[in-house]
């Protein structure tokens, strides 16, 4: 496939549809928050919408996610049901980790969703470890592990771009590089603020993308997915973005300015493809008003199947903790 | 201020358990007030108190075991109203100026008493407590040969394995005695007297008959709740004949004989099940015949459900045993420490005897004395003896 | 098991037979970890399973024990059965935050959707003067973590075939070979071609005491029930091999007929696995208890490399001998 | 008073005055202060007993009619109890 992409209109809105599902999902997060229906750390996808919805664009079934802790949007990408996910958040046990996780640790196994993981790097050798295993088990497959580039500070991220390009395994390394790692501003916390170079020192091929385009994302995502599965070893994508929201619901956000903020608010994926779908005549005002409709009653119908989910009885507390099988 | 403390008990006696306290802090206290029921030996005995004051706090908890002259309480004596006096070294005060302290002084630190060295409490392992609570012994009182000094398991099986029987269940108060507990208690007391003191031994035959006669006569007519019997005239004869020998009537302590401050017979009270307990009859030559019988019974009865006073087990300054109506002709007795002398009247038999040289049927008993070589020589037991004998003939004097 | 094995070998050789035996048995099985392969193994454990399974079955890997463990735990998850090795537990620090981080909490965080099926063997423990960056003992420390089994095998026989249990295990388990025993001969029982990773094992009975162990301390804990013979004392030696979930039942049962217990443990006494045994006989078995319980564990310092003071600062017999005819016989 | 009542009463006293016996063994002609090794005080106990339960005086010159529990029911009755 070459690097330009055909976007025909239901294609385009689909892109558009599952931004929007994000955004409006955690518009309604925050609110559940504030309603104390949802407590723990809450941190939401916020402008970051596209590089979700993009890169998932390039996975087939069989592939494996790798997520971190800001994981609603990776989740909801890449299909995991709105209802199990607002359900997790609630922490009832109708929810896609039985309330155990929360919403740092969205699980699904039937979507091979590894998992957000709270430990940041954490999933990174988890990844090369699933990757490595679906080289003999499950040619083809292909672990696209998210990252922040905060990420790229740890240890655990140059143990595994290393392997993982020594043994040439398929893995998606995606680095959402929003600038900030919590609040502390890129050229802070790296000697190369051009995360992707970084895997050049790994001889595995990497490129920066505009993190706020959906197709773009997802130009760079399928060239690079076909690369892994034809066996050519791991690719890392370093996709700029930015969240326009705080890093979790408790953060005066001291570090930035709400000029900047502002100024990174034009350049919002949703309204730019939104605007971009409109010129080009592949979406009506009342396709959008329809679509707009759908992902709300979608939103209730998550949120009322929370609400009527059920508290997992205490007595299952120590229930898996060691498992008597392993899940097939 | 002043201390409250275990009191000794008995010559063995090493440590009692404070199984409850009578009164609370703030409570005004009389001399002779029992404060305190301890468990001894010899089963649970009401402890008095020996000064006026004000119980100011209880130092020893219930359940606690406390060693002889350890702590019970702190009491606050009507000295401690004033200042202390001033040193004589001081100048003197201006006594209208010299106002009570705010607060009282802060307490001296306390020297342990010399008299124990084992403090705190005995340590017992917890399964040798479980096996002791099981089978009904305190295993506090065992010699410990576990890991430092405890008493172990194998302590308690011993004890059991050496006859020890069950005891009534733990419970607050226990009434009633402990017959092995009574048992090694009287083993200790009564080693140790034919291991330390010297006895002598002298015997006279009594003419029971003027006192029986007289007695009956009393008796006849009267309720048998005003009746008496004739361990009283015993008894009374014994403490009057004590005012005049007052060599028998106090203990051999130090090295020396120490008078007993008043004439408190103590009473062999056989108790049913086994054992022997002797608690004082206070002041028993200023008492009345009828007095000292009514004294007689309730100590009687006290004294088998176990619930005698400690002075009453503190007290005696001489012992006599009866053997009555049942036991032997005469007794030589062990001398219970730290008395000097015990007197034994056997049993009352009807033989010939001589009077006004005619050989008549006369009820008899045959008196005895043990006494401490160390504090009396045997002519001094004899005039004893005959003084005992002359107030039984004439009985309406007593 | 194959026919040729000779009933006695060293405990190296067990530990050998037991992966080669996994690796025959299961083509999902794997060996990864530092030096496993041209090396043969920092112990010689995999020495020349090289040749004979190759470099998919026997990976060497970077000196990078974080991506060993984690890339083990992704494998597990993704259906490989990985024997992760990690050079010494001292080195399984760097790999502390993947296996607590990940591999204990994934199956219960995800709800049961997740199992980590994933082995990893350490050589732990001190006695061959490698200093205190080779020679500690932190199988303690694993201990404390839900989420996964510690074992640790003192025998020959546990070395050879707990293993297959473990790898049989739908768990994490993390497998602690003592350094010192790796020279150890024994003898296998023909008969017994299997052992479970749930109980202790009594391994010397007796009535006067119980002593606690497991690992290297166990060759010297029935030493010490040797000499304690001479003294007039039976010690019961318990082999606790699952270091959790620890095998309550066994020590309880023992303990309740000894009423003493010495627990004997190459990890340090502050926090140490031996603090949990003798809390929980404290607890559950107070009133049966006729003396204080004993502890005999690592002086708290790091290990030393001259061998006068690392002999003086790991458990010794006649450390052992003390504390045990200390409660059997106080006086 | 029947003279089971009697006895009755009369086995209550002497139960309160030796409690460890065993009363299913003991006879009606049976030496009661023998076989229940009653002391002078414990007799008069007894005395003082029956004497409050039934009214009677005894006195002392009759307490050889005392000695077995047969002599005890056979007096008080006789003694208009």
């Amino acid at each position: 496939m070459s690097g330009k992409l055909r976007i025909d209109r239901e294609h385009g809105q689909r892109l558009l549809r599952e931004m929007l599902r994000i955004r409006r999902f955690e518009t309604k997060c925050a609110e559940l928050y504030q309603a104390q229906k949802i407590r723990g750390f809450l941190h939401l996808y916020d402008g970051e919408e596209a590089v979700a919805v993009g890169i998932m664009q390039a996975l087939e079934p069989q592939d494996a996610v790798v997520s971190t802790y800001r994981d609603h949007g990776h989740a909801l990408a890449r299909g995991i049901a709105m209802g199990p996910v607002m359900a997790e958040m609630f922490g009832k046990v109708e929810g896609c980790s039985r309330g155990r996780g929360g919403s740092m640790h969205l699980f699904d196994r039937s979507a091979r969703f590894l998992g957000g993981n709270a430990i940041v790097g954490g999933g990174l050798p988890l990844a090369v470890g699933t990757a490595m295993a679906d080289k003999q088990l499950n040619p083809g497959a292909v672990t696209a592990c998210f990252f922040g580039e905060g990420a790229a500070s740890e240890g655990a991220f140059h143990e595994s771009l290393n392997l993982a390009s020594l043994w040439k395994l398929p893995v998606l390394f995606v680095c959402e590089n929003n600038l900030y790692a919590m609040g502390v501003p890129l050229d802070l916390e790296e000697a190369d603020t051009e995360v992707f170079h970084k895997a050049q020192g790994y001889k595995i091929p990497g490129e920066q993308v505009d993190g706020m385009n959906p197709v773009a994302v997802e130009v760079a995502a399928r060239k690079a997915v076909e690369a892994i599965r034809a066996g050519e070893g791991p690719r890392f994508l370093e996709c700029r973005t930015y969240r326009f929201r705080a890093h979790s619901m408790f953060d005066a956000q001291q570090y930035r300015t709400k000029e900047e903020v502002a100024q990174w608010r034009e350049r919002d994926p949703l309204e730019r493809m939104r605007a971009w779908l409109s010129e080009g005549h592949m979406l009506e005002p009342d396709e959008l008003s329809a679509i707009e409709a759908e992902i709300e009653a979608e939103i209730a119908a998550a949120v009322a199947f929370a609400e009527a989910g059920t508290w997992e009885p205490v007595e299952e507390l120590e229930k898996f903790t060691l498992m008597d099988e392993v899940p097939s | 201020m002043s201390d409250f403390t275990m009191p000794s008990l008995g010559a063995d006696m090493e440590s009692g358990k404070l199984v409850e306290w009578m009164v609370k802090p703030g409570d005004t206290v009389h001399q002779g007030d029992t404060v305190a029921v301890v468990e001894t030996q010899k089963g649970a005995i009401e402890v008095e108190i020996f000064e006026d004051g004000t119980v100011s706090e209880l130092v020893a908890k219930e359940g606690e075991t406390v060693p002889v002259g350890g702590v019970l309480a702190h009491v606050r004596t009507a000295g401690d109203k004033t200042p202390a006096a001033a040193p004589a070294t001081a100048a003197p005060a201006p006594v209208e100026a010299s106002p009570a302290p705010a607060s009282p002084a802060p307490p001296a630190p306390r020297p342990a008493p010399a008299a124990f060295a084992r403090t705190g409490r005995v340590k017992v392992s917890p399964a040798a407590r479980r096996l002791a609570a099981e089978i009904g012994i305190d295993p506090e009182g065992l010699i410990g040969t576990g890991v430092d000094g405890s008493v172990s398991l194998a302590d308690v099986e011993l004890a059991r394995s050496r006859g020890t029987k069950a005891a009534p269940a733990p419970s607050a108060r226990r009434t009633g005695f402990d017959p092995a507990e009574m048992r090694k208690a009287i083993a200790a007391a009564m080693a140790r007297s034919k291991r330390e003191i010297p006895h002598y031994y002298l015997a006279s035959t009594i003419d029971m008959e003027p006192a029986l006669a007289w007695l009956a006569a009393y008796n006849e007519g009267r309720p048998p709740t005003e009746r008496m019997l004739a361990a009283v005239l015993t008894l009374k004869a014994t403490a009057l004949a004590l005012r005049e020998h007052g060599q028998f009537n106090g203990f051999w302590q130090d090295g020396q004989f120490q008078p007993g401050k008043g004439i408190h017979v103590g009473w062999a009270i056989a108790l049913r099940g086994g054992g022997l307990v002797s608690p004082a009859i206070h002041d028993a030559d200023g008492l009345s015949l009828p007095e000292l019988m009514d004294v007689l019974r309730d100590l009687v009865a006290r004294a088998r459900s176990g619930r005698l006073r400690g002075s009453e087990i503190m007290d005696p300054t001489m012992t006599v045993t009866s053997l009555g109506e049942q036991g032997a002709d005469s007794v030589m007795g062990v001398i219970y420490p730290p008395q000097v002398a015990i007197l034994g009247f056997g049993r009352i038999v009807e033989r010939p005897w001589v009077v006004d040289g005619q050989v008549v049927p006369r009820r008899l008993t045959q008196l005895s004395l043990a006494a401490d070589h160390r504090a009396s020589d045997g002519h001094a037991g004899g005039r004893l003896l005959s003084t005992i004998e002359q107030l039984l003939l004439e009985p309406e004097k007593l | 098991m194959s026919d040729d094995t000779p009933t006695r070998l060293t405990y190296r050789e067990a530990c050998k037979q037991a992966i080669r035996d996994a690796l025959n048995r299961d083509p999902r099985c794997l060996v990864m970890g530092e030096d496993v392969g041209l090396y043969g193994g920092c112990y010689a454990v995999t020495k020349g399973l090289l040749e004979e399974f190759g470099p998919e079955r026997i990976r060497d890997m970077p000196l990078a024990e974080g991506v060993i463990a984690g890339s083990a735990i992704g494998a597990a998850i993704a259906g490989l059965r990985p024997i992760a090795e990690i050079m010494t537990c001292n080195f399984s620090l760097l790999a502390l935050d993947q296996i607590i981080n990940n591999a204990a909490t994934i199956p219960h965080m995800s709800g049961g959707q997740f199992a980590v099926p994933l082995v990893v063997r350490l050589a732990t423990g001190g006695g061959r003067q490698l200093a205190a960056q080779h020679s500690h003992s932190f199988e303690g420390w694993y201990a404390h973590i839900p989420g996964i089994r510690i074992l640790a095998p003192g025998t020959v026989e546990d070395a050879r075939y707990m293993l297959a249990a473990a790898l049989d295990d739908p768990n994490p388990v993390l497998i602690f070979e003592h350094v010192v025993l790796y020279n150890d001969e024994g003898d296998l029982d023909p008969e017994v071609v299997s052992v479970d990773i749930d109980s202790a094992r009594v391994r010397r009975p007796g009535k006067d005491v119980t002593i606690v162990t497991y690992g290297g301390s166990l060759p010297k804990a029935l030493a010490a029930a040797d000499e304690l013979v001479g003294l007039g004392i039976e010690a019961e030696v318990i082999d606790l091999r699952v270091l959790r979930p620890v095998d309550t039942a066994t020590i309880y049962a023992s303990v309740a007929r000894t009423r003493r217990c010495v627990i004997v443990d190459e990890g340090w006494r502050s926090g140490s696995l031996s603090a949990e045994i003798a809390a929980r006989i404290a607890e559950d078995l107070f009133f049966e208890l006729d003396a204080p319980i004993r502890r005999v564990c690592s002086r708290e310092v790091p290990v030393p490399y001259a061998a006068h003071m690392e002999e003086a600062a790991l458990p010794r017999t006649a450390d052992i001998v003390a504390a045990a005819s200390g409660l059997a016989r106080p006086q | 008073m029947t003279k089971d009542e009697i006895r009755k009463t009369a086995l209550d006293i002497l139960a309160g005055i030796a409690p460890e016996a065993d009363f299913a063994a003991l006879g009606d002609e049976d030496e009661l202060r023998e076989v229940l090794d009653l002391d002078s005080m414990d007799f008069l106990n007894f005395v003082t007993g029956l004497h409050e339960a039934t009214g009677a005086e005894i006195p002392e010159a009759d307490y050889r009619d005392l000695s077995t529990l047969q002599g005890v029911v056979d007096y008080l009755k006789a003694a208009g109890a």
